[in-house]
């Protein structure tokens, strides 16, 4: 099995949501990140004194699949993701050796 | 001169008129939790600016446009009568009021209906604009419409046509108020359009407790806007706040009933929102019911609301915080109501359709609201199309997406992260760094607050 | 009739009900702070859902059962005497106040009074269930006390027991409000039994900002309470008002010291917590104290109630947000104290035990406050029990693990997140959808908040 | 002894010193929103130690010191005269006010100048030390200043020097309670030194909301404050209300309008900021202005403080708060403005440099601020040396980084997750453990709330 | 080394913690997340519009383990997050090259 | 390519930020977590009732480089995160097969 971590931008995560669901993606965890990269943040304002705001919210996603899955998944965030525009963010592929679904205690492909 | 001064009604109207005050921030608190937390502040910065504007207009001219004698018609007072209040700050022979009091006391009259119509077009105006709006707006539309409505002819004083030409009953502004802001704020949401997702986005209230301290602030106040408005502490007075509270409360039940039976649950959202229906009909019937009679106002007007803030969905206006809704159906249900539910027993003296009173009342109520409800729509329907067409009302999509408080004014709401805070809430606040202090220095107006760059390497 | 109105006295009791009403938001907030943050609406609903409710009851008979003539034994007024209050809308013969003012400011005590007792139940009681008990319980216990402690007899008019045949005093309602709520509030927990986690879990107040904002606004209100119940803008109210700030005060500095010493650390939640318990014990005693005599029932009362709110946890009674420990501890050392610290030269002018007045007030304090006390609980402790019995009082175990502001009102209280929001807020919002309106179409309950379905698959 | 009480002016003082107590949460709330969430209670809990020492040491020799006969020079007041207040319980011969509402009023007055300090010592003061200087500034430079400014003479009392000798207006504490505060603000921050990471690290407001509710009961409050000290619910408070409301407005406008110059973007806390600054330059101003002159002071206190407020950065003092910028400044733009702007159509009744009055009244002004300036630096300093030295003033470094809410006060603001929380604020609560509950074992004081153990393994 | 992530129910966290420290687990980083998966959120109803909350949260743990001890941790997770409800979570195991405790130093095995 | 993970103080992260900025990584995602380790949290009292908070707050660091820079941005993150104090945090690093960049459809190297 692979993990597809994916950073992507805050309003494009309900796009590649159903586009990974449409394509069969049962399941995945979320979370609130900040990214940092050639995206720059901005500037704000406070009483005279400006801030340059480094960071920029994205979203990450932790999904485990198939080995077979792991390509076409990557390809769909993509497509998805894509606005063209700095920061649209990265996806990386790592192996998985085992999972695990709690509740049934069933595992590996049978867990997803 | 001897003064003819009453210290007891001088502290009522002074009390009232602070406590009205106080509803604009309380309403931008009760709009504020009521939008997405990344425009908060500029929700809150269209009151907390109209306040700053209007109290300033009032006293250059609006007063004087709103109370000044009648240039002819009922339609407009003198603006150029009290120019500057100077005249004002002496004593009025034989008057029980300081001048001031009363000028003081209307200002804040002002204020919150032009704020008022804010809610409309929540995340989405150009804050220079919404400004230069609120300006026209007042000096337009509410200036001369307080003329008609709250203007008393007296002594060789003239006023305005509704108050003393149609002699309908609206004792504290259902319909210079409410029906005034409620009709612009239509016309407003139909200027600026939609919110990018309205309707497909759930776009909920990032922070309900602030919309509940709101809601409190807006009743508390609202005595002094109502009970105030008998210029008095007496029975008058008395009568109008144990109304107001009345009528308010089973608003609020009415507004959960139908909430629990239609929906299922009983919201917050749905309390705040009851307490600010309850309170906007019974502003102009509160001197002209019996505390039974406020109660079933209070109630159909909860029940009313409550049905009425869905219909932006069915016929897709993005009235975003409910005006409409809220306080143009509740300010028509109060001033409309007074024709069916006014009892001679209570002080206005009046009976209704209900206490045998026949139609005459009601249709003096019916024909107020329906010119004030007409030139409002079709006046700030004018105003914002202008300036829609000349300076842009609303902001770039990019801005809005991003979030108004952002683009408009530098800031966000909320940093409740700590460098060393708690279990769950750790931080990166270190890496925001201060680039320059150009406070003293001083280096001009610039634009930097850019999201993303348009360059695609 | 020629009215004989004191302006002055109605401003002061017209302002003192509004600051009375704003109370009850105060509280909303107080103890909204102080519940975790999946609970807070429904804490605030009890409060506002309390204000709804009361408000419509004591103008149909509630206000009669308190003042009207006594039926008997001075237990009870004539339930049918006003109802409605159509007759209280003309000023009364003589009067110096309009009916109306004191309806008004009667009205806003009751209203408080119940929502006190939600404290003790937070995060676990229905909703519907609530308001039931909220109706029933003013009914049965409020309307009665009230008429005990707060109805003078005067002319032809007979009122309740404490106030004329005992004479107790009880100066705004250390007995009435708040040995009445307290006791109620410990009768509650009892019934609804721990919170799932209590004395293992922390159960941290999840806003504190919020629990001072409450504390400020209560502070500020009590001044309507206490200074109020002059019912005049007189000496009196004066010097009332002046005990009412400095018990307060040395209240909070006696929980303060209490804290410092017992656990290294003065927390803002105890100072919030010793404003409220100065308040409860100055209630009762502000007419019959120095500012001295103040400082010291203010003393007392804050390091007592400090103490007195971890009894809970050796007790082993969930009275979730102290009120107990505050109220009815509170309002025990205010209503007693006046035994021992009342002085002739303060305006009630009845000398206490320490002030060489021998025991003779302080049984009837002692008695007053024991009847009421009994009183509550046990009426308390049946209402609630045959509710708990019949339609039910607590929650699921699922609907309380997973908050209560989500089953009950199916809200949540923030979304401080936004789609751009800051560098340390992105936002899942778009993950949420809106799927249907059914505003318009309403088409009726539904009960569709499962966290979790029940199937295992 | 017939009551020459006048119910009306009562009942206004009394309300108006109830508005001026709300002002203390008030700005505990302004001041809180604006530090780190890591030291939002600590903030708060200087305001509210402040509101409570200050009120117990008032009743005990404060009100005689700023309010006894003087003992000399007009610098101070008899210590001894009304200590404990006992004898003011009575109403006075001849008065229409009664003793303790006067007391009362003046009570409010005294807490919020000590409170006001705070803000330029945020995140880095011991809470102990706090209140220790709280106790000595109040004696030692409040209480005698109050009688310089506020006690006139009268009959056979002998009031303060710059009421009755110099004959400076200050209406309503523009030098005794803003400039006093400002001044003693810049000499504390001094003494204190900067935070850690002061210019280089950001240090945003955690909550403007918060700031923005703060900033709207301050205004409300503020009517109490100005309108109030006519002491007399007459013509006199009338106009000092419209002033303060249109002198504020303009206020916001002058900032709003100098950061969009400045910076490009009017920001929210620059409202709030702007809504301070100029209520504080009415403040000694609003009898001697006309409603046109309030503006125009409004506009310059708006832009000056605006500018002012980075004089910091410049000089390199940490007023984290900026108190200096706002009050200090805004202080002597007001006391001094009137020296310019002063009308005699005015109730004061004088003429400044711009209406033909010379320069007589304006070398008044500007000696009165320059006295009250230099004595409360000065004072100031050398209190805070003498503590800083003895029992230590700042907090420990790590106490600082860690956050002053969690060393001070054992506790933190937010703990905005739960169990079962929304979409994205699942929770980490169950972590926390009960591990004891002292509550009443009450095993005496500990200080175990290190955030990191010191030993490197 | 191994990285075992589990994703498991918030209230289920406590006693998960209390499991790993009984075994013998000294370290582990906990953060929030948010959960899609066959678990659905629930329903919201704003002024009549109903809102579905697609997501759960959830706890993701991150504890890196001796490879000896992998199997153990994920048994351990699995049965003390266990309830038999949909959305109890998931548990995977990846390689982990090396570790370093940034104090002292130290690496691998000695870094844990 | 290589994923390394590093848990640093807070206080430190903004640190770590300009030394490994200053060794040419342009990018990183970040988070907020909570650690539980030997460092223990802070004791809060409420009422009188004392409690014990077990995790302090961390931030994550998840950076992806080419093998050849794994080492040294460990060792950059191993200097510049150290107090000497307990809590100081942990770095791991983990085989990643493949990275994309969303915007540009770069693939590995060329996408970091
Ligand atoms: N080396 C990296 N390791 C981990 N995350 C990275 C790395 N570089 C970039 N990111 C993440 O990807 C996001 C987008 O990167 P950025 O450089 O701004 O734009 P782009 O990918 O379009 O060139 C960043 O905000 C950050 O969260
Ligand atoms: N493929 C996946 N990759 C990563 N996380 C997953 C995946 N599938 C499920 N999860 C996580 O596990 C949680 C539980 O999954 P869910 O399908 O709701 O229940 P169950 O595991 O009991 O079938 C989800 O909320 C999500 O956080
Ligand atoms: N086995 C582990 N797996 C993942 N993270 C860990 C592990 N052990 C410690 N950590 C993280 O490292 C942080 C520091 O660990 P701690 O034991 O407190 O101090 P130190 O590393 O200095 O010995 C913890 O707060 C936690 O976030």
């Amino acid at each position: 099995m692979r993990l597809v971590t994916a950073v992507v931008k805050p309003h494009k995560w309900d796009e590649v949501r159903e586009a990974l669901e449409t394509f069969g993606v049962t399941g995945m965890t979320v979370s609130e990140v900040s990214g940092y990269g050639r995206q720059k943040g901005h500037t704000e304002v406070y009483r005279g004194a400006e801030y340059d705001v480094a960071l920029v919210p994205k979203i990450r996603l932790e999904i485990v699949v198939d080995d077979a899955d792991a390509d076409d998944v990557v390809g769909i965030i993509a497509k998805t993701a894509q606005t063209g525009l700095i920061g649209d963010g990265k996806v990386w592929v790592q192996p998985v050796e085992s999972v695990l679904r709690v509740r049934t205690g069933e595992r590996d492909e049978a867990a997803l | 001169m001897e003064s003819t001064i009453n210290s007891g009604d001088t502290a009522w109207v002074l009390t009232s008129a602070a406590l009205v005050l106080l509803m604009t921030p309380g309403l931008a608190l009760f709009y504020g939790g009521m939008v997405r937390s990344k425009s908060v502040l500029n929700m809150m910065m269209m009151s907390f600016g109209a306040l700053a504007l209007v109290s300033v207009l009032w006293v250059l001219y609006g007063y004087s446009i709103a109370f000044g004698d009648d240039v002819g018609l009922g339609l407009i007072g003198d603006p150029t009568q009290y120019l500057g209040l100077e005249g004002l700050m002496a004593e009025a022979e034989g008057a029980s009021l300081p001048p001031m009091a009363f000028v003081g006391f209307q200002a804040v009259f002002a204020i919150i209906t032009v704020a008022l119509i804010s809610g409309a077009i929540a995340d989405r105006a150009k804050f220079g604009t919404w400004l230069v709006f609120a300006g026209l707006w007042a000096t337009v539309v509410y200036f001369p419409v307080a003329h008609w409505v709250f203007d008393f002819s007296a002594g060789e004083h003239v006023g305005g046509w509704i108050a003393n030409d149609l002699v309908a009953i609206d004792f504290a502004g259902g319909t210079a108020v409410h029906i005034n802001a409620g009709a612009a704020g239509l016309a407003l949401a139909l200027v600026l359009g939609r919110r990018r997702g309205f309707g497909r986005e759930p776009m909920r209230p990032h922070n309900l407790p602030l919309v509940m301290v709101g809601a409190g602030l807006l009743w508390f106040g609202w005595f002094g806007f109502n009970a105030g408005s008998a210029l008095a502490a007496n029975n008058l007075a008395a009568v109008t706040w144990v109304n107001t509270l009345v009528a308010t409360a089973a608003a609020v039940l009415g507004w959960l009933a139908t909430e629990r039976v239609r929906d299922g649950h009983a919201t917050s959202l749905g309390a705040a929102s009851g307490v600010v229906a309850g309170l906007v009909a019974i502003t102009p019937a509160c001197s002209s019911l019996s505390p039974i009679g406020s109660v079933a106002l209070g109630l159909v007007a909860g029940a009313l609301c409550a049905l009425a803030v869905g219909l932006k969905y069915r016929f897709g206006y993005d009235d975003s915080l409910d005006v409409v809704g809220v306080h143009l159906v509740g300010g028509l249900v109060g001033t409309v109501g007074i024709g069916f539910l006014a009892t001679a027993s209570a002080p206005a003296g009046v009976s209704g359709l209900f206490y045998g009173g026949g139609a005459d009342q009601l249709w003096r109520q019916a024909l107020g609201a329906f010119a004030v409800l007409t030139v409002s729509f079709v006046a700030t329907y004018l105003i914002g199309t202008v300036l829609q067409r000349t300076v842009g009302f609303r902001v770039e999509e990019e801005d809005e997406l991003g979030g108004i408080d952002l683009s408009a004014h530098a800031e966000q709401a909320y940093d409740l992260h700590s460098a060393a805070g708690g279990p769950a809430g750790p931080a990166l606040e270190p890496a925001i760094q201060v680039t320059a202090h150009k406070a003293v220095a001083g280096v001009g107006a610039r634009e930097r607050s850019h999201q993303e760059e348009r360059t695609s390497a």
